[in-house]
């Protein structure tokens, strides 16, 4: 499969996730575009490992273990992105919890 | 002999030590003491002066005395130096002795004053007299330079004596004012010589106007620029158009002050300067010309105000003027003699007319309007009589010293061109008309003043009618230095004596006969006008000027004049620079830097409008520039 | 070692000063400490003339390329004297003057005069700047804390406007650094610079901002009137006396030198700047009624006149430039004291509703009549012959416009004598009136500083040349090193 | 490597002395011992100790430069923890657990500042932030505070997301997260290492707070409370610079020619509106979060200039921005009114703590003798050296004279305005005052001798 | 078109579509169903890569864990209405546009990535099997991985300071 097919691909999750940060203003569903980038950015990567792994393959490297790291980092960002919805969503809750909303519209105490 | 005249130095030295004794012990000396000192140490200068006058008779060579480095930059070295020559010591006697003179004067005339202030006026008048020997003394343009800002000082000083008087601080800065214009000349023809010759003693500029170095020359421009400038700083100190009209308003001051320094010496600086600087003069024909015309046209012009006006001391300060006029004539048509000639027997007169002045004022009180006046010859016989010998030398009756130095100037005039001796003869009529206008309406038919004037007249203490005796017989006899030499053989003495700082002059070419003529023809119409001034004033009474009368007695409207053409506009451009350019162009610029940045900052911080929505619009539509450019545009 | 004690003594004891609590000693600390820096000037000028005496080198920021070095040349001896001179001077002048928290006060001014033999010593472009930021700072609050009504606003454009210029000129020295072969910053180094015409000319202008907001030069003089108004007065002496010979000292050492064909190439555009500043501030000072704002544009007008003879690039003009700094500085601390004393008499500074002063205080009167006659100029006081060589300069400059340059520059003369008489004719002259009818003479401290002031003006009138030999060896080597012809010649 | 391990044990420590200690002041000191320890055996690194040998496989690299700058940011830590910890007490009750934060974040420093692969980074990056969004949150009953979490929070990931996406570009170029390259491969995919490393760059500059990616720090700085905002804006911003120049001379340094341009460009619009939008601020918090954002256009400019100027140059910078920004903090973490009406007076009632914080607004500012002004000092000397900088410099000078504006506003208020008469100011102890004196006097230092700081890196 | 290209084009068009139900939903629950959806599709895409720990991982994690979470926060909340009013239109319409222009320039930058000839191995390849990665996972990558739980442990503190009653 030509690496062109999966770049476009993900540029397009990606920018789709852009645009919802952009449009959306439940926190909540920005927050989950943004995980839509995130993922974007997963299956570049694992993409691109597989195509490492391939040019590594076609210079004669066997049994390397070229391209695994792509693969390793995209554990490594769900590791994060774990770690990060944890925090996110307590922050989202004690928002909520005072103001009764999850707008970001709302947000607009501190400006200027 | 040479070495003795090292102390020269002494000549100016004396008055600056009267000064700071009359300066700093004003509040604790006695008036007598003041006096004594003030006059004494120009006594002591006068009698130094007289030897050195001995002394220099027939040295060929000036003597000049060096002291210190005044200014020493790379080539540039100005020493602190003194030359004595004849001419310099010509004018040490006329200042020194009139000087003194007019000091002694002083101690009577302003006895009224509180030591305080007398010790101070005092003290102005010594000062005066060191500027002016500084002055005179000068071995260089730059001391000279000193000397001449130093008496230009003194003069505003003792114009404002009276300092309560708001007009008299008016008059004293606008003499100030008016002299530092033609300063500033005087200084800019100073750099141009140094600028040419690297120096500015008098012996080296004259000897590279001679020619006589190698290496450095004088173009004709740079002559004719140096001179044109030297002589606009004349016409500041010497009262010439177009820098004439603080003379009459320094009147303000003390009548011996007008005397000593209105009329005997310092604005005599400018005949002095052009006069040493003959060589210069010489060689530049355009200058010459316009010295000539200007003095002459100043001459003509003062007179004419003097027609008409009526304080004693304006007539006699537009006299002043007028005879500087003359001086300048005679400067111009290179009668360098004859004009220094005239300042030594102007000096003599002028001197003697308004130190009679003063005792007439002194008499009436503090008065000065002739029209208050009359019929005071009953009263003050003494001032009477030795004013009239003044009129009569100023007028140029022989054998009076008014007669022989005025001849010489009309001579050279004549010599130069008729059209100048017609109307150089004319001017000289007009003085004999308004001096003798001036003498008739103050001492001759009735006492126009108040009653209590009338009771108060009385002559002068002898202080101050001893040197208006002497005045008036040194202006009787002070022409026969001069007498020329159709009259006597031999004679000229003064020409001859001056020979070795001024050239004789080779154009004197006029017949015998013709010099008789002109001075018969002078002398008779000189007689006319004072029997016209007899017929017309004996008996003069009050009455309003109308038309050309009224234009002269507001002299010609000059001082108006002066006043739109460069006063105002000067000072709607101050306020103008004031109030509207520093404000609204510069400091606007200025502030308005900061008031940009702080409108800025206000529009700037409603980019954090707060939205997180806007913020990563923002940051997205930042990528796409950025991405875009990079990729289509920089490639 | 004399160079660094200048610096170091006031810099000690400024801080010293800050521990002291009574007004009295403090000010009596402060008047020792002055006098203490004044003996070690004056040693410099004679006993310990050697050059190793005038010289104080030490490591510091060496991987930078700088170093702690100081020396006292010819410019450096007069203008420390002039420093050193002036406080004693400011500190007698205003000895009746008291102040709230006056060791601050004192201390601050103490640092001042250190930071001041810094800009006046350094011959390390580094340690320049360090010293050129450090004088204004504790001017800065000195005007800030104890001045007029506005102060605060006024103080603030001043130190904005002067921070401008000094960190352009920071890129300057950072600029010429990077040129030099060695990466120093040492003022041999920036000498030795050759760069080609377009890299002088706008590091001219960087440098040149500086020291012309400094001076300050027309059209960036904005600050100055109103910061001499609002300050107090023996701030505005140090500002005016001083302070603004940093600006001139820098064109004589940092920007002429090191940059030699751009100054000669933008000469005939500063000396138009000066040229039409001393007019246009002697105009304004004409309509002035403020005293302050009078001495101020007068000062203005009198900077213009000297930075143009700089630009003129002989040695007649540094020198008169050189002489002028020093005897201006003697004579505007002389105005302003006078200044401070009637402001403080009488709550006014309005010339309008002054007058007859002389009648009540002629101590006064005749001080105040020497020292502005000798402001304008006048034979046998000070100023005359500075300014005698520095119109001498411009006749002689270089330019095609010398002319011209000479003749306005002299009308600033007749201009500078029309307001100086007529202020002194208002204020002094005249009848008196409600507000001047209770005055009283000079007090024995305010006489005693005047009467040194009146003494060094005579003194340097007579005899200029004391001076003149100080700085000869400087403007020589000045003037050679900045004669391009050379270059003209090879074409 | 030492610091790394210690400051995640000290974490986990300071987790648990909530429990095993119920003094605050007891857990204060166990966290001031801690940084000390850190700064001890840092130091010892330095000198060649090293205590835990782990093969990081060429991950992370502990070099005299990044030991000498964790050095700086435990010393600034340990001046924030002597002037700030105290005020942490008000901000909520799980104090020991904000010394948990700090301390992990102290470790992603570390890691920030010593990585060699791109997966440190990104570690590091989060390890730091995760924390912060808490700490801005953590005055939960104050909804500006929760405001400004949910803002950073947000803002935050997305720009993770950038960053993830950058170096996956990075990865497809390249095929390795090792920031080491061989300068002899030459990349095939440029477009891809370009988009990369842009992407890259925006998420940087967003965590410096580089305009026009900056709009989330004046938010969150004012809003966070005031003793978080203090490390957010000093030793977290020093940090992540930290991380950039390493990242930008590494991985980036064969296409410079194409970023430094942008970085250029980033560091004009960020002097311009840090400075510019600074100076009409009526709070001194928020204007200090303005001036952070004009000081990170400073800072710019030693990634713009990369040579061994800059890079000695950011850590004078880092230390005197940090120093003077942290003495600030503290003494307005104390004030009840963050305007700058409410510095009226102060040297009257206060005059040391007027007089330091004066000395530390002028170090801000930049004027002699103070370290600020020798940090632009080396930065503007930096940018200099290369070349066609020279409308950059003048730039930033311009704007740093813009800066005094608003930094000797607060001096004005202190020396030159007149207090109001209610006193505003909680009574200072004279151990903060102690430590301000020294602040101010390790400023000083560093602005007289740069070369104590400086020689380390050539031990 | 073979059988994996198939398969590409289907579950990239899921994904794709799935992403844009996920930003236009109104209603949040559907927006984490959509994103569910798109989850799948990518761990589809792992799948055909041969990544099939990640494509485990990513259902379990993100799917299963991450998305749960979601939904469980969203009902907690009530927000399961159509509760979002609407944003300013323009505003929308600019976010829209800006993604889309970011999305050209994107893929015109990368297009000429200079990758032509590139491709991903797709259906085979062991690198992506437990085994390989996970003997990586604890050698290569141990310090990383050790690192990690420090970000968990402050994660954890810092969820334990924000959801903890005071």
């Amino acid at each position: 499969m030509p690496i062109n097919n999966y770049i476009l691909l993900s540029i397009a999750l990606f920018c789709i996730g852009i645009v919802g940060v952009l449009t959306r203003r439940n926190a909540i569903i920005i927050f989950m575009c943004i995980e839509l980038m995130l993922n974007a950015v997963n299956l570049l990567l694992v993409a691109f490992s597989k195509m490492h792994a391939r040019a590594a393959l076609l210079a004669g490297d066997v049994n390397g273990t070229a391209g695994t790291d792509g693969q390793l980092f995209v554990f490594f960002i769900m590791v994060v992105a774990a770690a990060e919805v944890s925090v996110g969503l307590a922050i989202i809750v004690m928002m909520y919890r005072n103001i009764h909303s999850v707008d970001v519209n709302f947000l607009n105490r501190l400006k200027h | 002999m040479q070495n003795a005249l090292q102390i020269v130095y002494l000549i100016p030295l004396l008055p600056l030590i009267g000064f700071l004794i009359n300066g700093l012990g004003r509040k604790y000396l006695p008036k007598p003491v003041i006096g004594v000192v003030g006059s004494g140490v120009i006594l002591a200068s006068f009698i130094l002066s007289v030897w050195v006058f001995m002394q220099v008779k027939g040295m060929p060579v000036p003597y000049i005395a060096s002291y210190f480095n005044f200014i020493s930059v790379g080539d540039l070295k100005i020493p602190f130096a003194f030359q004595v020559d004849q001419l310099s010591s010509l004018f040490l006697l006329i200042i020194t002795g009139v000087g003194f003179l007019i000091h002694v004067y002083s101690t009577s005339y302003m006895h009224e004053e509180k030591a305080e202030h007398f010790g101070r006026y005092f003290s102005y008048l010594n000062l005066f007299i060191f500027f002016m020997l500084l002055l005179v003394m000068g071995a260089n343009y730059v001391i000279m330079f000193i000397g001449w800002e130093g008496v230009g000082l003194c003069s505003y000083l003792l114009i404002g004596y009276w300092f309560k008087k708001t007009e008299y601080n008016k008059a004293a800065n606008k003499a100030f004012i008016m002299n530092r214009i033609g300063d500033l000349a005087f200084l800019i023809a100073i750099f141009w010589i140094i600028s040419r010759v690297g120096n500015v003693n008098f012996s080296d500029v004259f000897a590279v106007a001679n020619g006589e170095v190698e290496f450095r020359k004088f173009s004709a421009t740079d002559i004719t620029v140096i001179t044109l400038l030297l002589f606009i700083g004349a016409t500041g100190k010497s009262a010439q158009i177009p820098l004439y009209t603080w003379l009459p308003d320094a009147m303000a001051g003390p009548t011996p002050v007008s005397a000593l320094i209105h009329a005997a010496t310092m604005v005599t600086a400018g005949i002095y300067m052009i006069a040493r600087s003959n060589v210069l003069y010489s060689m530049s024909h355009i200058t010459m010309d316009i010295v000539a015309y200007t003095g002459l046209a100043t001459a003509l012009l003062a007179a004419t105000i003097a027609l008409k006006q009526n304080d004693i001391k304006k007539v006699l300060a537009y006299s002043t003027v007028s005879q500087l006029g003359f001086m300048f004539l005679a400067l111009g048509t290179g009668a360098y003699v004859a004009a220094v000639f005239h300042v030594m027997t102007h000096a003599f007169f002028k001197a003697l007319l308004f130190l009679g002045s003063g005792s007439v004022i002194h008499a009436m009180s503090g008065e000065q309007d002739i029209r208050n006046m009359g019929g005071l010859s009953k009263k003050l016989k003494i001032t009477f009589w030795t004013f009239v010998i003044g009129c009569i030398a100023i007028a140029g009756i022989p054998p009076f010293s008014g007669f022989f130095s005025k001849d010489a100037i009309l001579l050279s005039a004549f010599v130069k061109s008729p059209l100048l001796y017609g109307v150089a003869l004319f001017t000289a009529l007009l003085t004999a008309f308004y001096m003798f206008r001036l003498l008739f309406i103050t001492f001759t038919g009735t006492f126009r003043g108040t009653h209590e004037q009338a009771h108060h007249l009385h002559e002068s203490p002898a202080g101050m009618t001893l040197p208006l005796i002497i005045l008036a017989i040194l202006s009787i006899i002070g022409g026969f230095v001069g007498v020329p030499e159709v009259f006597m053989h031999g004679g000229d003495r003064l020409g001859q004596f001056l020979a070795p700082v001024i050239k004789p002059n080779e154009m004197h070419h006029v017949s015998h006969s013709t010099e008789y003529l002109l001075m018969g023809l002078s002398t008779a119409l000189v007689l006319v006008m004072i029997a016209a001034a007899w017929f017309k004033f004996r008996n003069y009474q009050r009455k309003e000027e109308t038309g050309f009368g009224k234009v002269l007695e507001n002299k010609w409207y000059v001082d108006e004049l002066y006043d739109k053409i460069i006063v105002q506009p000067l000072h709607q451009l101050g306020g103008f620079f004031k109030s509207v350019f520093e404000v609204s162009v510069i400091d606007t610029l200025v502030n308005g830097v900061g008031k940009a940045v702080n409108y800025g900052s206000r529009q700037l911080r409603l980019l954090q409008s707060g939205q997180v929505g806007s913020y990563v619009l923002l940051m997205v539509l930042s990528m796409i520039v950025i991405f875009a450019v990079q990729f289509f545009i920089r490639k | 070692m004399v160079a660094f004690f200048l610096i170091f003594l006031p810099l000690l004891t400024g801080l010293l000063v800050f521990f002291i609590k009574e007004e009295k000693l403090v000010k009596g600390f402060a008047f020792l400490s002055s006098l203490a820096t004044l003996t070690v000037s004056l040693l410099g000028l004679t006993l310990f003339k050697a050059e190793e005496h005038l010289q104080f080198t030490a490591q510091w920021m060496q991987p930078l390329g700088s170093s702690f070095s100081l020396k006292l040349d010819g410019m450096g001896q007069l203008l420390c004297l002039l420093t050193a001179i002036s406080y004693p001077l400011v500190f007698l002048g205003s000895w009746n003057s008291s102040y709230t928290k006056p060791s601050n006060f004192f201390a601050l001014m103490l640092l001042a005069q250190a930071g001041l033999m810094g800009v006046f010593l350094a011959m390390d472009a580094l340690l320049f700047y360090f010293f050129w930021e450090l004088a204004l700072i504790p001017m800065y609050f000195l005007c800030s804390q104890w001045g007029g009504e506005r102060r605060i606003q006024v103080t603030f454009k001043f130190f904005i406007y002067t921070f401008i210029g000094s960190v352009l000129m920071l890129i300057g020295i950072l600029y010429l650094q990077s040129k030099t072969p060695d990466h120093s910053f040492s003022l041999r180094a920036f000498y030795n610079l050759e760069l080609t015409t377009k890299t002088q000319s706008w590091l001219f202008w960087l440098f040149f901002l500086a020291f012309a907001i400094k001076m300050p030069v027309f059209p960036f003089h904005t600050w100055q009137p109103d910061t001499y108004e609002q300050s107090p007065t023996p701030t505005t002496m140090i500002l005016s006396g001083v302070m603004v010979k940093m600006g001139l000292l820098g064109l004589l050492r940092w920007l002429l030198p090191v940059l030699p064909i751009a100054s000669y190439v933008w000469g005939d555009v500063v000396m138009s700047l000066s040229i039409i500043g001393i007019v246009y501030a002697s105009l304004i000072a004409i309509r002035q009624d403020d005293i302050k704002r009078l001495v101020a544009y007068s000062s203005i007008a009198h900077i213009g006149l000297m930075c143009a003879a700089i630009f003129a690039e002989n040695k007649s003009g540094m020198q008169g430039v050189l002489l002028q700094m020093f005897n201006h500085g003697i004579n505007i601390i002389g105005l302003w004291i006078i200044v401070e004393i009637i402001e403080r008499r009488f709550g006014t500074r309005k010339i309008s509703e002054l007058g007859g002063l002389a009648q009540k205080a002629p101590a006064m009167a005749i001080f105040f009549v020497i020292i502005a006659l000798a402001n304008i100029a006048l034979p046998l006081t000070n100023a005359f012959a500075g300014e005698f060589l520095m119109f001498n300069g411009l006749l002689n400059a270089k330019s095609n416009y010398y002319l011209w340059f000479t003749v306005f520059a002299g009308l600033g003369i007749i201009l500078a004598a029309v307001y100086t008489l007529n202020m002194i004719r208002k204020v002094f002259y005249g009848e008196v009136n409600t507000i001047t009818a209770a005055a009283t003479d000079l007090k024995l401290n305010e006489k005693l500083a005047l009467g040194i002031i009146v003494v060094l003006i005579f003194w340097m009138g007579v005899y200029p040349q004391a001076m003149l030999d100080v700085t000869d060896n400087f403007s020589q080597a000045l003037t050679e090193r900045i004669d391009i012809s050379h270059l003209f010649r090879k074409k | 490597m030492n610091a790394l391990i210690i400051s995640a044990i000290l974490g986990v420590v300071m987790m648990f002395s909530s429990i095993l200690l119920k003094q605050k002041g007891a857990v204060r000191n166990v966290a001031v011992t801690g940084i000390i320890l850190l700064i001890l055996v840092n130091i010892l690194e330095m000198g060649g100790t090293v205590f835990f040998k782990v093969n990081t496989r060429g991950m992370i690299v502990f070099d005299q430069f990044a030991l000498l700058f964790n050095s700086i940011i435990f010393l600034a830590t340990l001046i924030y923890l002597l002037l700030s910890a105290k005020d942490m007490e008000k901000v909520g009750v799980n104090y020991a657990e904000y010394f948990a934060l700090i301390f992990f974040i102290l470790c992603g420093v570390t890691l920030v500042s010593s990585f060699k692969s791109l997966l440190i980074l990104f570690l590091g990056i989060e390890i730091i932030s995760i924390p912060l969004y808490i700490l801005t949150g953590s005055d939960k009953r104050n909804l500006k505070s929760n405001e400004a979490s949910l803002k950073y929070f947000l803002l935050g990931s997305f720009s993770t997301g950038l960053m993830l996406m950058g170096i996956a570009l990075y990865y497809g170029a390249r095929g390795t997260f090792s920031t080491v390259i061989d300068p002899l491969i030459t990349v095939t995919a440029k477009p891809l290492l370009i988009s990369g490393m842009s992407l890259l760059l925006f998420s940087m500059a967003f965590k410096v707070s580089a305009a026009p990616f900056h709009f989330w720090t004046p938010d969150v700085y004012d809003g966070a409370p005031t003793v978080f905002t203090s490390f957010m804006a000093t030793i977290i911003k020093a940090a992540v610079f930290i991380g950039f120049i390493r990242l930008f001379d590494d991985a980036f340094e064969q296409v410079q020619s194409t970023w430094r341009i942008w970085i250029a460009v980033i560091t004009a619009v960020t002097l311009f509106i840090g400075n510019i939008t600074a100076v009409f601020q009526q709070s001194v918090k928020r204007m200090l979060a303005y001036s952070s954002i004009a000081q990170a256009g400073f800072m710019l400019l030693s990634l713009y200039a990369m040579n061994t100027e800059a890079k000695e140059g950011l850590l004078i910078y880092a230390a005197a921005y940090c120093f003077a920004t942290i003495g600030i903090f503290a003494v307005l973490a104390k004030m009840s009114d963050y305007t700058f009406d409410g510095f009226n007076g102060l040297s009257k009632k206060e005059p040391l703590i007027a007089a330091t914080l004066a000395i530390l607004l002028l170090s801000l500012a930049g004027i002699p003798l103070t370290a600020g002004f020798l940090a632009k000092f080396y930065m503007l000397k930096a940018a200099i050296a290369t070349p066609n900088s020279l409308w950059l410099v003048i730039f930033a000078v311009l704007m740093a004279a813009v800066s005094v504006y608003y930094y000797f506003r607060v001096i004005q208020a202190m020396y030159f305005k007149e207090g109001s008469t209610s006193s505003s100011t909680t009574e200072f102890s004279p151990f903060f005052k102690g430590a301000m004196l020294i602040l101010a006097g390790l400023v000083i230092l560093l602005g007289l001798f740069p070369d104590i700081l400086v020689n380390w890196l050539y031990f | 078109m073979n059988i994996i290209q198939i398969l590409f084009w289907f579950l990239s068009v899921v994904a794709i579509f799935s992403a844009l139900m996920v930003i236009t939903s109104k209603n949040p629950v559907y927006s984490v169903l959509w994103l569910i959806v798109t989850f799948f599709a990518i761990s589809g895409h792992y799948i055909l890569l041969n990544a099939q720990f990640l494509a485990i991982v990513n259902i379990i994690v993100y799917a299963g864990a991450i998305m749960v979470l979601f939904l469980f926060v969203i009902m907690l909340m009530n927000l399961n209405k159509e509760t979002e009013p609407q944003k300013n239109r323009w505003l929308k319409m600019a976010g829209a546009v800006a993604g889309g222009c970011l999305l050209l320039v994107f893929v015109a930058a990368l297009k000429g990535a200079g990758l032509k000839d590139q491709e991903a191995m797709v259906n085979e390849g062991d690198i992506g099997l437990i085994k390989n990665l996970g003997k990586e996972l604890f050698t290569t990558y141990v310090v990383p991985f050790e690192i990690s739980s420090i970000l968990f442990l402050s994660a954890m503190v810092g969820a334990v300071v924000i959801g903890k009653k005071e």
